[in-house]
């Protein structure tokens, strides 16, 4: 953990796909404990922010610091040992793995900093029951919801500190994403810290102790969510609601 | 007229071999021959400087043909020798005619001097030929040995070689009781062993290239080394996969147009000396002292002509009356009018020395043998060519 | 051809029947056995990497090639097996490591550098053995015929049925009792993803590459006392290797094991009632089985 | 006023995976123009009705027709002939293609020309037209020439639905067809079907109750593979069990 | 492909001088060259129909040897055992090719990818059995010889230009092919086949034409090839063949025809020419191929393309990529 208490630090980073300059100087921090949420239109680089700390698409320029180490540098699997894990976009389950194999392929006990009562395979089961039934069947047969639970449950099964969230409420039923909030209720309560992508402005403003805004890649907003839900200027000229 | 040899230039020969593919042994063994050859008769014949195009047919029967004419169109050699395979012979034999240039077809086919002649092959000798007289050895000497089983390679020279085995067999009253043929890469013998009739006394056996290895160990393993009178064409043990074979063929008896290394005459003995000098001091075998003897036929007909290569016709005829007396490892070589050569046939049986080799011990020499062997040509040519069912297999059942 | 068939059979009913068929069918297994050593490397780095490894077969053969020169300096037959297996797992890695794995995802790259590897290496057994036959001894332990009754047969034979055993159940345990299997898969589906869940997918696929490498290295050793070393027997061989990769399904143990034995088996007999046909009977099944279940018999659908 | 003409009927229609009832005897007649919602929990049986719908399952009992013909066993791009067009709840693209080609391959589908050996398709005019009318639809005109697997996830969500207007559909079936859109795309893309001919009649999945509402006429929500309640959205939204079990106001 | 890189007068530039250089190449080459390049060209037939399945459709095969070798097969036994004449001959090859591609087809395309190339593979692996061991018909082992080019094709140089008129035809047809609506519609199928089935496609039927159109192709290469070597044998229906016409598609780069072309020029000099040069040419062609897969991953044709466009499109990539930012955010109160 670094002085001012921050779980992950972003630092400047400058992001490019080939020619493309995607994020142009992003800057933010997840305090522990918290959800950080970053929200935005489509094809602003909210995703583009999340491989570059994960690590598949490296920032050309600036770094990122994951308590106090700075892992710019490393490798997706070596960051992911640090204790960090990832809800892709689109869910990106493994199709040729059946349920149980997706869950424990990434199962590890938590880490020196890990508080409560470690995930393991009975209570990820017991949180999406869902998933139970369909232990034996291939990633590839499931629906769109259920994948999206398994892509959660999957990552819990890491027992991270820091949960790196991309739009992880697409394709679910009103209840579920209800279940979702509490859920992410219950994690920052163990101290996990949470960066959390969302189009739902409502699921993000309610759950999340912070929201930035990104446009162009360059964060053009940082406040509450209280404030942003009170700053229709701003909701109307990023988000367009 | 103006038979200024210098002015012509080189006489070109393009040798044709396997250096790489599953035949590459042999043609290793064929260029020290090469070498060995050189060293005796070096390299300038009637006055002319000759010079060697050696090409590699990657042991497949379709690239030797786009090879030969590779040489002959893009080197413009004035002689093809070589072939490996009987098949290769039969493919390359047409563009002799195509391309009114002289093939020396260093391999066995039969049919080129039999029914199926080019104005412009001759060879060096038919797969049946050293066969016949293994037929009639083992009948003379082994008479007990009356049924007999024939296994060999499912190709022409499979084909030739044990239909000339059983049609001097059964002539001389012996009986063929059963005829396998295997495909020549063939990796487990199992299922063809396990065939093999009980009830026969003996067993000719034709090895093509990498079968000589395989099969032996495999026959061994199998228990059936005193079981069957062993014998079969020289291609089983010869020298390129002797000292690989080891004590497996220990005793097998074998027919072929070369004496084996250990052959005691002078001609060979030299050849020998040559040979090991360019192959890390290893025995030549018949696959090496057939390139070399076709090689010394080619310079004995250009000799004979005066070099003058150029003129095609007179280089065939030349080539079509060759003979040698002196300097052949396999003894004396007479053209016998048919585009073939007659020549010695030796039965040899593997032995073992002191020290542990093994070698050929010559039992009998044919001498002169024909491809016909002591039939009429006229008769002979009438019946089919030795194939799959020819002679038919009376008495199998 | 069904009454051939059918004349055959009853023929061989007669006499000495009974043998007959309990050494083909010894042979076939055994025959399968080592196949089944040839293959099984070749299924994983196919099924699992979705590399078509050409050079497979070519590994087998140099395995046979260093196994023999290690059984020359030491005369120690197990070393020279265990030996041959481990160098050419490291000559796969090498491969995989700095050339395959550029190639990620393009098929047809990955063939072509697996066919340049398999020149550079036939040549490399030319330069360092020659292309001379060689023939390899096994030990005296194992290399008797045996009797029981009337039915003989070579006890290396068995000798190899068993190692391929004991490999098949190293493999069953390995990939049941570790997650490896399932990381592999993961990183086949997804690498980027695989990563994201803290696989390190190019050890993994090192471990993979290396581990069929190894199977084949170790196959071709045990091939040394049967087949003999003969330069060009890797792409005599290989096509078997294919046949039960297709037949059983890329991948899978169970269905290598299996289709190995039909392999043997099915050549064994098939060149026994119908020699004529001898690649026909080879191939027409696998070509049935396939019309029928193109994943093979236990490949996974996707 | 004719009576309504019935455009989509399934007839109770069942589809097991092994041991599993995705979708149980469920029958369903959607009419002309009509505006149909399918809601329901995840793993309902939803997205696996509109594989029977459109032909990329077969159902294992049951009846399907198509404006009165029985399509039951009909292949999937014969449907597509008789107006049916679908979006997939997991984006299909051709990911290496540019935004018009992809727009371009869906113009041609119905046409004779694509069997045309000879002629490139930007020969076609009327093709190419329609190509460029969906992609002004969707006011895409200027990543015109982008591969789609260089766009955000976002605006492949919207040409996953630009891909099923370009053939003009009589009956279009839109899996979720807003899912990952942010809320201003969303609503854009929301207005965007509310344009659509009324003659069209269309059947949406979407959890997005917004949505569910501003476009629909009648919600038909489906349970573990069954049909639970089918009615007029405000009906259906007071549904008590409804509310329970997918709604979560309990 | 590159051609569509070279505008207007860019390509017309390359195909002239590709058919300057093809027409004049007999005057400056030795008959054995000439021979080569009559190789190269048929060869490059077949590999041209590969890449049509292999590149556009994305349906790898690895049986190819099937229908060129069943092409080969069925005019040599027409040719030498019934006397048939040339055209007789040419028309016995297509349609056996035709009739064993009709029916391969129907097994094979019950698979994709990986599957399906194994299929194929298991498939041609028939045809070469039967070539190898059914002696009445194939000759076996020894194959069948003597198969003679008829008098107008009977030199060198004529049988040269007729190859190249067939080839330069082949090409034409295929550019024209991949360039079509039907072009277009099977690089669709190579990238999704599902959204193609319900875009209102018969994507089995699209793919059973493809491999007719190229099973036919290739039994063309195989009868070309047959009255260029006057004999068949079975190394030529193998897996090597099958092998080869791969390599010629990937080495030249796949989906791209020329490089189909390149590739079986540069495939079949090298088999030809190294081992002129060298007696370690297995080592010289293995290290030319890796090292194009390595620097080339695409095929030759394919670096070019990534250079050019690199080059010619540098500022413009740019400008697009941010253009595309702006649009995809369609940003503020439009
Ligand atoms: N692989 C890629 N290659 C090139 N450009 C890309 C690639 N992926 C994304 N982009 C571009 O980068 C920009 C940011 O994309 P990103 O996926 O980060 O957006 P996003 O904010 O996550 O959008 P969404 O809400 O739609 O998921 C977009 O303009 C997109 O077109
Ligand atoms: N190919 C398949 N094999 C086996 N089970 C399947 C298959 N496809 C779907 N299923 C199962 O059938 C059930 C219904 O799936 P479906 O995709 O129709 O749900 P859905 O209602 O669309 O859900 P969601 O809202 O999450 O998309 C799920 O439980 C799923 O796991
Ligand atoms: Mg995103
Ligand atoms: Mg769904």
């Amino acid at each position: 953990m670094d002085d001012r208490g921050l779980m992950l630090q972003v630092d400047d980073i400058h992001t490019y796909y080939g020619e493309s300059y995607v994020l142009q100087g992003i800057s933010l921090g997840v305090p522990s404990g918290t959800v950080m949420a970053v929200l935005g239109r489509n094809g602003m680089g909210k995703t583009t922010l999340i491989r570059s700390i994960i690590g598949f698409t490296k920032p050309r320029a600036g770094r990122i610091i994951f308590e106090g180490r700075d892992i710019t540098p490393l490798r997706s699997h070596q960051i992911v040992s640090l204790g960090i894990a990832l809800v892709p976009q689109g869910r990106r389950i493994f199709p040729s793995l059946t349920v149980r194999e997706n869950l424990t392929l990434g199962e590890k006990p938590p880490g020196a900093n890990g508080r409560g009562e470690a995930w393991n395979l009975d209570l990820v089961l017991d949180l999406f029951p869902r998933l139970k039934e369909r232990l034996s069947n291939t990633g590839n047969k499931l629906s769109g919801g259920e994948q999206q639970m398994l892509a959660f449950a999957r990552a819990l099964m890491t027992n991270p500190r820091l949960l790196l969230l991309d739009e992880p409420t697409e394709g679910l039923a009103p209840l579920l994403v209800r279940a979702l909030g509490d859920i992410l209720l219950k994690l920052k309560e163990r101290k996990l810290s949470i960066l959390l992508v969302e189009q739902n402005l409502k699921f993000a403003l309610q759950f999340s102790n912070h929201v930035h805004i990104l446009n162009r890649g360059r964060v053009v907003h940082s406040s509450s969510p209280e404030a942003l839900d009170k700053n229709h200027e701003v909701k109307a000229r990023f988000l367009g609601v | 007229p103006r038979g200024d040899a210098a002015e012509k230039g080189p006489i070109r020969i393009g040798l044709l071999t396997s250096k790489t593919g599953v035949l590459a042994i042999h043609g290793t063994h064929q260029m020290a021959a090469v070498e060995a050859f050189k060293d005796k008769y070096g390299t300038t014949v009637a006055g002319r400087k000759v010079e060697f195009y050696p090409e590699d047919d990657q042991s497949k029967v379709p690239l030797g043909v786009t090879k030969v004419r590779k040489l002959i169109t893009g080197d413009k050699v004035h002689i093809v020798m070589g072939g490996l395979f009987a098949s290769t012979g039969y493919a390359i034999a047409p563009l002799g005619d195509q391309y009114q240039t002289p093939i020396f077809v260093w391999s066995c086919p039969d049919d080129l001097s039999q029914r199926k002649r080019y104005k412009f092959v001759v060879k060096y000798f038919s797969c049946s030929q050293p066969q016949h007289a293994m037929a009639h050895w083992l009948r003379k000497n082994k008479p007990q040995v009356k049924k007999v089983i024939i296994f060999g390679p499912d190709y022409a020279f499979g084909y030739e070689s044990s239909g000339g085995f059983q049609k001097v067999f059964e002539d001389m009253g012996g009986q063929v009781v059963q005829k396998i043929y295997a495909p020549i890469n063939t990796v487990d013998y199992g299922p063809y062993i396990g065939q093999f009739r009980k009830d026969a006394e003996g067993m000719f056996v034709t090895l093509a290239g990498p079968q000589a290895l395989r099969f032996p160990k495999q026959y061994q393993q199998a228990g059936l080394r005193d079981k069957y009178v062993l014998v079969g064409n020289g291609t089983n043990t010869d020298e390129f996969a002797l000292a690989a074979q080891g004590e497996d063929v220990l005793g097998w008896i074998t027919a072929h147009i070369y004496g084996g290394a250990a052959y005691p005459s002078q001609d060979n003995q030299e050849f020998v000396r040559n040979f090991k000098k360019h192959l890390g001091n290893k025995d030549p075998g018949y696959y090496a002292e057939g390139y070399y003897g076709a090689l010394v036929l080619i310079y004995k007909a250009i000799e004979a002509i005066k070099g003058d290569v150029e003129n095609k016709a007179k280089f065939m005829e030349a080539l079509g009356r060759t003979k040698v007396t002196e300097g052949m490892p396999g003894g004396p070589k007479v053209s016998d009018g048919y585009g073939n050569l007659n020549t010695n046939v030796y039965i040899r049986d593997v032995r073992k020395e002191a020290s542990g080799k093994l070698y050929h011990h010559v039992l009998h020499v044919y001498e002169n043998v024909s491809q016909f062997w002591s039939y009429r040509p006229e008769e002979f040519l009438k019946q089919a060519v030795y194939d799959k069912d020819f002679p038919p297999c009376k008495f199998c059942k | 051809m069904a009454v051939i068939f059918a004349r055959r059979v009853l023929c061989l009913f007669r006499g000495t029947a009974m043998n007959y068929w309990l050494t083909q069918l010894f042979n076939g297994f055994s025959y399968g056995a080592l196949i089944f050593l040839l293959a099984m490397g070749l299924s994983l780095i196919f099924g699992v990497m979705q590399v078509i490894n050409v050079t497979h077969g070519t590994y087998f053969l140099v395995g046979t090639y260093i196994g023999l020169s290690i059984l020359t300096w030491t005369g120690n037959f197990y070393l020279a097996i265990l030996g041959g297996g481990l160098v050419i797992a490291l000559v796969g890695i090498f491969i995989e490591r700095f050339f395959l794995r550029r190639l990620r995802g393009n098929d047809l790259g990955q063939v072509l550098i697996t066919f340049g590897f398999v020149l550079l290496l036939q040549d490399a057994i030319l330069l360092i053995w020659g292309p001379d036959p060689k023939l390899m001894g096994e030990p005296k332990s194992i290399s008797f015929t045996a009797h029981i009754g009337s039915f003989t047969f070579p006890s290396y034979r068995l000798f190899v049925i068993v190692v391929a055993a004991a490999v098949a159940a190293g493999l069953w345990l390995f990939e049941n009792k570790t997650k490896f299997g399932s990381a592999v898969r993961a990183a086949v589906d997804d690498v980027e993803m695989a990563s994201g869940m803290g696989v390190n997918v190019p050890l993994v696929f090192t471990v993979v590459f290396g581990l069929g490498s190894f199977l084949a290295g170790l196959g071709g050793v045990l091939s040394g006392p049967w087949l003999g070393l003969q330069y060009g027997l890797d792409l005599e061989i290989l096509p078997y290797a294919f046949v039960v990769v297709i037949v059983g399904g890329m991948g899978s143990l169970k269905g290598a094991i299996l289709a190995s034995l039909l392999v043997g088996l099915v050549d064994n007999f098939g060149k026994g009632f119908f020699p004529d046909l001898a690649y026909f009977t080879l191939f027409l099944p696998m070509a049935v089985i396939l019309a029928v279940r193109p994943q093979g018999l236990f490949g996974r659908t996707l | 006023m004719t009576p309504a003409e019935v455009s989509l009927a399934v007839e109770s229609v069942s589809k097991n995976f092994g041991g599993l009832a995705a979708v149980k005897e469920v029958s369903l007649r959607v009419e002309r123009g009509e505006r149909r919602g399918i809601l329901g929990p995840n793993g309902a049986g939803k997205t696996t009705l509109f594989n029977l719908i459109a032909g990329d399952l077969k159902p294992s009992a049951g009846k399907i027709l198509l404006h009165g013909q029985d399509i039951t066993h009909m292949p999937n791009h014969q449907r597509a002939y008789l107006g049916m067009a679908r979006t997939f709840q997991i984006t299909n693209l051709f990911p290496n293609m540019t935004v018009i080609d992809n727009l371009l391959l869906a113009a041609q589908a119905l046409d004779r020309a694509k069997f045309s050996m000879f002629r490139p398709i930007q020969s076609h005019e009327h093709i190419v037209a329609r190509a460029e009318r969906a992609l002004e639809q969707i006011k895409m005109g200027d990543l015109r020439d982008i591969p789609i697997k260089h766009l955000s996830y976002g605006v492949q969500r919207q040409i996953e639905v630009a891909l099923a207007l370009v053939e003009e559909p009589k009956v279009l079936l839109l899996d979720e067809p807003t899912a990952g859109l942010s809320p201003a795309e969303s609503a854009e893309m929301v207005g965007l079907l509310k344009e659509l001919d009324p003659g069209i009649t269309i059947l949406i999945i979407e959890h997005d109750m917004d949505v569910a509402f501003e476009l629909t006429d009648r919600l038909t929500v489906m349970h573990e593979g069954s049909i639970l309640a089918d009615g007029p959205k405000d009906e259906v939204r007071n549904n008590q069990t409804v509310q329970e079990i997918y709604l979560g106001y309990g | 492909m590159i051609f569509e890189l070279l505008r207007g007068r860019g390509r017309v530039a390359v195909a002239v001088a590709a058919l300057v250089f093809f027409a004049v190449y007999p005057w400056f080459a030795s008959r054995f060259m000439i021979t080569v390049l009559v190789q190269c060209l048929i060869m490059a037939i077949l590999a041209m129909s590969l890449d049509l399945m292999v590149g556009y459709t994305g349906m790898a095969s690895l049986g190819h040897a099937a229908y060129f070798g069943s092409g080969a097969y069925a005019a040599a036994i027409v040719s030498v055992t019934y006397k048939a004449s040339f055209p007789e001959a040419l028309a016995v090859g297509l349609i056996v090719a035709v009739a064993v591609t009709a029916v391969f087809a129907l097994v094979a395309l019950r698979a994709t990818g990986v599957y399906f190339l194994m299929i194929t593979f298991a498939l041609a692996m028939l045809i070469w059995g039967l070539a190898y061991r059914w002696n009445s018909m194939t000759g076996g082992e020894n194959g069948i010889a003597g198969v003679q080019r008829p008098s107008f094709i009977a030199g060198t140089t004529t049988f040269y230009y007729f190859v190249l008129a067939i080839a330069a035809a082949v090409f034409v047809f295929f550019g024209v092919l991949v360039r079509s609506s039907f072009g277009r519609t099977l690089v669709g199928i190579r990238e999704s086949e599902s959204r193609m089935r319900t875009l209102g496609y018969n994507v089995w039927l699209h793919k059973y034409i493809v491999f007719l159109i190229s099973g036919l192709f290739s039994g063309l290469a195989g009868v070309l090839w047959v009255f260029y070597d006057s004999l068949v044998a079975p190394p030529l229906v193998d897996l090597s063949t099958s092998f080869d016409a791969l390599l010629m598609v990937s080495v030249g780069g796949g989906g791209t025809l020329v490089g189909a072309v390149l590739g079986a020029v540069i495939v079949k000099m090298l088999e030809n020419l190294v081992n002129l040069v060298t007696d370690r040419w297995l080592t010289v062609v293995a290290l030319v191929y890796i090292t194009v897969v390595l620097l080339a991953p695409q095929g030759i044709i394919g670096l070019l393309r990534d250079l050019m466009a690199r080059r010619e499109m540098n500022r413009a990539a740019l400008e697009v990529a941010g253009r595309a930012n702006a649009s995809a955010g369609k940003e503020g109160s439009k």
